[in-house]
């Protein structure tokens, strides 16, 4: 069964019309990535996912049931993470207590508080450190992990990369990989090898639409379309 | 220049050496432990007060203005069940128990009260002006107060003066002075030390040590990332609510035996407005602030009470001091001791 | 000529308001006396009242002035009330260096509101740094230390928290133009000998001369206000409302004027004071310095709508008439017609039998009067209070406007022309209609 | 040249917004802005209006051909000096009229915004300029509307006629296209190519297509700095501007 299902949503902000009908979807065990230039509508079609924003029209479904209208913690009680833009850390709050309140198993808390340690053995040595202190990189490492410990089915994960260094980007691409191989992926990102590199299939979103599709392996950036959407 | 104030100048020039005598006087230890003792009752007071108030404001925005009067509720419904359990007869050890009784029959009608009113009242208001919340909750003092004067009036007792029924109902050894190393403290500002160490004893190891806690401190940074983590932040806006209202029921369940405040309709007021002062010094919204605030608060108040009653001849002199700090916090540093410069805004 | 008949045209709602105000002493003792008078007097203002709807709406405008236009909800409004209130007893009774009791009052009135324009700029200096929630409270910080402080400062009176009463003015305060002692008359509440005034036909109580001097410097205030607001000023401070990043970005120093509008709506609220003193002859620390009675002009504000300035004096006349009606006194000596509030209504009309009915356990509708209707207008205030800020969030006169599509003054005549253009159209149709057949 | 600055820097804690920018904008030229998400646009321009206080570096505006130095002075400044702004979020005044939003802000410009006591209606001058613009950007129409009313595409519009009140020397243009529908896009590009007849603009803009046909001149953002500056073709064909958008990602070895 299809995991995600987002058909023909139209949201506003206020009366600005930021998403024109946009329509995708995301199998299970898959990774996929929505690219496009800046205020196209990429964050507001994750954010219309999580009902974090509602659409005036369309749906969103998860395995098949309609969750439009429905709280935000009720979707996300389905499986589903969100790995926000900015990370929203809870900065007062320390590494692990960041990571504990994503646990949703609350039977399971230690459990899954090792297996995340285990899959990012860095974050142990600053479990007891707020998380405001740590570095912008660190900061992505923790908002990764608070998706993996809440046993999500599809993460939601808005430009991992950026305002990191090179360097950073390409561990934070590794964890994310590493991640991905639990659960399926709606990855938002403005670095298109990346993006390419990571999915297995792409939305090109312009003007709040999806003007092409389609698998990773057939486009490169020397495609007429991608340049037209993405770059000068 | 007219005589009068001639007269004051005279007055300072007296005075001069007077407040050097004076100083040496309230510096003494003797002196200094026993306005520390004074001062750290009022804390324990006005942090029991406070609690709430300040978590309301941390998670939902809400400045609760109805705040003094559910704490007159409390002081109240504290007395009543004071006053029915209580008879003449009834020994010391039996008292403690019968306030330990109203505690919790108070803290449960009141948390209930409160969460109820989150529910029906504040809720519908979270999408609007915040000025709106602040006009409902000033509504609803009004009618509070008046009901409570309606039914306290029908009952025969006076509702501005204090009620002596339910200060009646205090143990004695509560209102015995007690002489430790040389230092008098009377009973009941040990008891109000005790409870508002409990209470922050215990709101803190609920904040830091619970799931709820947890829940409570991440949608106090940010409701919307909490939300999509799966966690109903409304459900705990309304838990903090009822608890916040819960506490502060309670302390009045405390000023209804304390004879410098009593349970009486004024009291809403009286207790709104130093609360004000607390939680802004603290920095709204953070627990911790508005803790060393009351320490801060209850200090003043009770060094300022020492010189009004011993050197300045002006009764006014600890309340006028209390809204002096307020306005020179909110000067200096107005997020408050402990509070993030942007809050406020939510 | 014209001019002036054209400025009343285009104020036609405000000229009939004052008419109908100014005959208002007149109608009412008219229609108290009539058949249905004691049902009349329960529902309609008494003269005394309204001298008080007067003041106090005075002290609720200004504090719209500045809370309603600029946004910033000034919580300490109280202080300026109480500065103004303060200053005329004090004046009278000798307290203040330089000046002799016998000061007239329209100066101490003045000094009052000069006063009380210092204060707002030194506490305005400060206050304006913030903003939202930690402006109301700075304010309500500031007016509380002054509180605290009259109540308990012995310079004032021997007992400062019982606060103070003229000691040494025997005559009432004079409103009018000083020095021309023809061009000034008496204001004093009921308990004190005021002037009264008989001309011809006019017979004015002492009541009646209060009520239209208070009312004189009221309107005048009301209007110097209005075209404040209707001033590039107003409109600046309007925009500030509206969006201050925005008025900021597009060239406006918004301090200044934020400060402005604090200034100008301290010095009415200061007249406001001064008149209440003058009237009322003695103060409290809790009638004037207290913060509920800027929690009053707020509820008077809220009620007749928030950011219209006449709205204030409407919620003020809402709430002065609800506390009439369910209070329990009897008609002063002054009035021979009726009782004042529904209580004794009440007890006269239900009859001893009707009273003496048992509710429920004991209860009877006697008491059930007496506990519910009982003087407890806070509390029916305060329900109300709840539902307009549920339901009617722009209070009465803002609701109006809503409806109306603009302000009062310029939108009611138009819909009355609109109706009375079909109405001459559509009736000798509907006549000729009617006749036809 | 009628706006300068000279190695404009803006730091928030360690990150670097905005880094040794020194840029010029000629006298009646269209120069748009772009670059990736987080390159640091909004922050110069909150730096070159006052908004933001630069860490270091300084703005400087011709004023009558002589240099003025505009660096740390508050927006209410730079505006009555003749640098005006729209924003990327539509900011006007909600419940006034659309005339009045723009009236309010012709009169920032005159020396009548200080006096109480007489009517507003007795200052024509101000309610003239506020016609004309409302004219000049296809407002009449919907003039006595509240500004909350407007459709989107009218509040963009009107976004920029306020920017317009008190006639500014320089435009700075803030996503004028954002959030507008596809349909009515071309409303408000001719709008931009319009003001750009006698105003010097500064545009920011994602839509290529847009900044390929209006600019004079383009200048390149990318984390904080400038990495290229020259008319639209040359841009068009610049490597760095290319990885900068598309990104420039390897995949390590390491692991």
């Amino acid at each position: 069964m299809t995991l995600l299902e987002v058909d023909d949503v139209h949201t506003y902000y206020g009366q600005s019309h930021i998403l024109e009908g946009v329509s995708l979807t995301v199998e299970a065990g898959e990774t996929v990535a929505l690219i496009g230039r800046n205020g196209v509508g990429k964050t507001t079609t994750l954010r219309t996912i999580l009902q974090l924003t509602a659409p005036r029209r369309g749906s969103v479904r998860i395995r098949g049931e309609d969750v439009t209208g429905l709280g935000t913690h009720d979707v996300a009680r389905r499986g589903l993470g969100w790995i926000p833009e900015d990370r929203r850390m809870f900065s007062e709050l320390s590494v692990e207590e960041n990571l504990r309140i994503a646990v949703k198993d609350t039977d399971r808390v230690g459990g899954k508080l090792a297996h995340a340690f285990e899959v990012f053995p860095d974050l142990e040595q600053f479990r007891d450190k707020k998380a405001g202190a740590l570095s912008g990189g660190q900061q992505q490492m923790v908002a990764i992990a608070r998706g993996l410990v809440g046993d999500n089915d599809l993460l939601l994960v808005d430009e991992p990369s950026e305002g990191l260094a090179p360097l950073i980007v390409e561990t934070v691409a590794e964890s994310l990989r590493r991640v991905s191989s639990d659960t399926s992926l709606l990855l938002v990102e403005q670095n298109f090898p990346l993006a390419m590199d990571l999915a297995d299939r792409f939305y090109l979103l312009d003007n709040g639409q999806v003007v092409e599709q389609g698998s990773t392996d057939d486009v490169s950036r020397e495609d007429e379309q991608i340049r037209r959407h993405l770059s000068a | 220049m007219t005589g009068a104030a001639l007269a004051a100048m005279s007055d300072v020039a007296v005075a001069t050496p007077l407040f050097v005598d004076s100083l040496l006087d309230f510096l003494d230890p003797g002196t200094l432990a026993s306005v520390f003792v004074d001062g750290l009752s009022k804390a324990a007071l006005y942090v029991m007060i406070t609690a709430g108030l300040t978590l309301i404001f941390g998670l939902m925005g809400v400045l609760n203005f109805a705040h003094g009067s559910l704490t007159m509720i409390g002081a109240y419904a504290g007395g009543l069940v004071l006053v029915v359990l209580v008879s003449d007869s009834t020994g010391s050890v039996a008292r403690i128990g019968a306030f330990f009784a109203a505690v919790a029959v108070v803290f449960a009608l009141l948390a209930v009260a409160g969460a109820g009113i989150e529910m029906k009242l504040v809720r519908p208001l979270y999408d609007r002006n915040p000025l709106y919340q602040i006009l409902l909750t000033f509504g609803l003092t009004l009618v509070l107060d008046e009901l409570v004067e309606i039914i306290v009036h029908f009952y025969g007792i006076q509702p501005t003066h204090e009620w002596q029924a339910a200060m009646a109902t205090k143990p004695a050894f509560l209102t015995a002075t007690y002489s430790l190393l040389g230092l008098s403290v009377v009973g009941l500002d040990l008891f109000e030390i005790a409870f508002g160490v409990l209470t922050v004893v215990a709101v803190w190891a609920f904040l830091t040590r619970t799931r709820y806690g947890l829940y409570i401190r991440a949608g106090s940074e940010d409701s919307e990332m909490t939300e999509a983590l799966g966690i109903n932040v409304r459900r705990a806006f309304t838990v903090v609510f009822g608890l916040g209202v819960g506490i502060a029921a309670v302390a009045g369940v405390l000023l209804a035996w304390d004879v410098t405040w009593g349970a009486s309709v004024p009291l809403a007021a009286e207790t709104l407005l130093p609360a004000f002062v607390v939680v802004i010094v603290g920095g709204l919204g953070t627990f911790r602030g508005t803790v060393a605030a009351a320490i801060i608060v209850g200090l003043v108040d009770a060094t300022m009470t020492w010189w009004f009653q011993n050197v300045v001849d002006f009764p006014g002199l600890p309340e006028m001091t209390i809204f002096l700090i307020l306005v020179v916090m909110l000067v200096v540093r107005p997020q408050g001791l402990f509070g993030v410069a942007e809050v406020g805004g939510h | 000529m014209t001019a002036l008949r054209s400025y009343l045209r285009r104020r036609v709602v405000l000229v009939a308001l004052v008419a109908f105000l100014g005959a208002y002493p007149g109608l009412h003792n008219l229609l108290v006396s009539s058949p249905v008078g004691t049902e009349l007097a329960l529902v309609l203002p008494r003269v005394e009242t309204m001298v008080s709807v007067f003041y106090f709406g005075l002290f609720a405008m200004s504090f719209d002035f500045v809370s309603g236009y600029t946004g910033y909800l000034s919580f300490g409004h109280a202080a300026f009330f109480g500065t103004g209130a303060y200053t005329v007893i004090l004046v009278a009774n000798g307290k203040i260096p330089f000046l002799a009791s016998s000061t007239p009052f329209m100066l101490s009135l003045l000094l009052g509101a000069v006063l009380a324009v210092m204060l707002a700029l030194l506490i305005g200096a400060v206050s304006f740094r913030l903003s939202g929630v930690y402006f109301a409270m700075i304010t309500l910080g500031f007016a509380q230390v002054l509180y605290v402080f009259v109540r308990n400062w012995d310079y004032l009176s021997s007992n400062p928290r019982d606060g103070m009463s003229v000691l040494e003015h025997p005559a009432g305060f004079e409103v009018g133009v000083p020095g021309i002692d023809a061009l000034n008359l008496q204001i004093a509440s009921a308990d004190f000998v005021g002037e009264t005034i008989s001309m011809g036909w006019i017979q004015l109580s002492a009541a009646e001369v209060s009520y239209y001097m208070v009312g004189l410097v009221v309107l005048a205030c009301y209007l110097a206000m209005r075209r404040a607001l209707r001033s590039p000023f107003g409109r600046t401070m309007v925009a500030i409302r509206e969006n201050e990043e925005r008025a900021r970005a597009i060239g406006y120093d918004t301090f200044r004027y934020k400060l402005g509008a604090f200034t100008v709506s301290a010095f009415f609220a200061a007249i406001a004071g001064g008149l209440f003193a003058g009237y009322a002859r003695s103060v409290t620390p809790e009638n004037t310095f207290f913060f509920l009675v800027s929690g009053d002009a707020l509820l008077a504000a809220i009620l007749g709508g928030f950011g219209t300035l006449a709205g204030p004096l409407l919620g003020r006349l809402f709430h002065e008439s609800l506390s009439e009606f369910l209070s329990d006194q009897a008609g002063g000596p002054h009035i021979d017609v009726g009782q004042l509030g529904l209580l004794p209504y009440l007890r006269q009309t239900l009859g001893e039998s009707t009273l003496a009915t048992e509710l429920y356990n004991g209860f009877t509708v006697g008491e059930f009067v007496e506990v519910f209707v009982n003087g407890h207008e806070s509390l029916y205030l305060g329900v109300l209070f709840v539902l307009f800020v549920f339901y009617v969030p722009n209070g009465l006169l803002g609701s109006v406007q809503d409806r109306l599509g603009g302000t009062v003054g310029s939108e009611l005549p138009a819909a009355v022309r609109r109706l009375w253009g079909r109405y001459r159209t559509e009736l000798p149709t509907t006549i000729r209609r009617l006749w036809g057949r | 040249m009628i706006l300068r600055t000279h190695g404009l820097t803006r730091e928030f804690g360690g990150l670097v917004a905005v880094d040794d920018v020194d840029f010029s904008l000629g006298d009646g030229e269209l120069c748009s802005l772009i670059g990736p998400n987080g390159a640091g646009k909004t922050t110069f321009f909150n730096l070159l209006t006052g908004t933001l206080a630069p860490t270091r570096g300084t703005v400087e505006l011709n004023v009558d051909d002589e240099w003025v130095d505009l660096t740390g002075r508050p927006p209410h400044e730079t505006a009555t000096m003749g640098l005006h702004r729209s924003y990327q979020i539509t900011n006007v005044f909600p419940t006034s009229t659309v005339r009045e939003n723009v009236r309010i802000a012709a009169q920032a410009h005159g020396t009548d915004s200080h006096k109480l006591w007489r009517s507003v209606q007795s200052f024509d001058r101000y309610y003239e300029e506020a016609d004309a613009i409302l004219d000049r950007v296809g407002l009449s129409g919907v003039a006595a509307e509240t500004a909350q009313s407007l459709s989107h595409g009218e509040k963009r519009q009107l976004e920029i006629a306020i920017a317009l009140a008190g006639d500014p020397d320089v435009l700075l243009l803030d996503e004028p296209n954002a959030g507008v529908s596809s349909a009515s896009i071309d409303i408000v590009v001719d709008l931009i190519e319009d003001v750009a007849q006698d105003h010097s603009v500064l545009l920011v803009e994602h839509n290529m297509d847009i900044v390929m046909n209006v600019s004079d001149r383009i200048v390149v953002l990318n984390q904080g700095g400038v990495i290229a500056d020259g008319p639209p073709e040359e841009i068009r064909d610049n490597e760095r501007v290319q990885e900068a958008y598309l990104g420039g990602y390897e995949r390590g070895e390491a692991a």
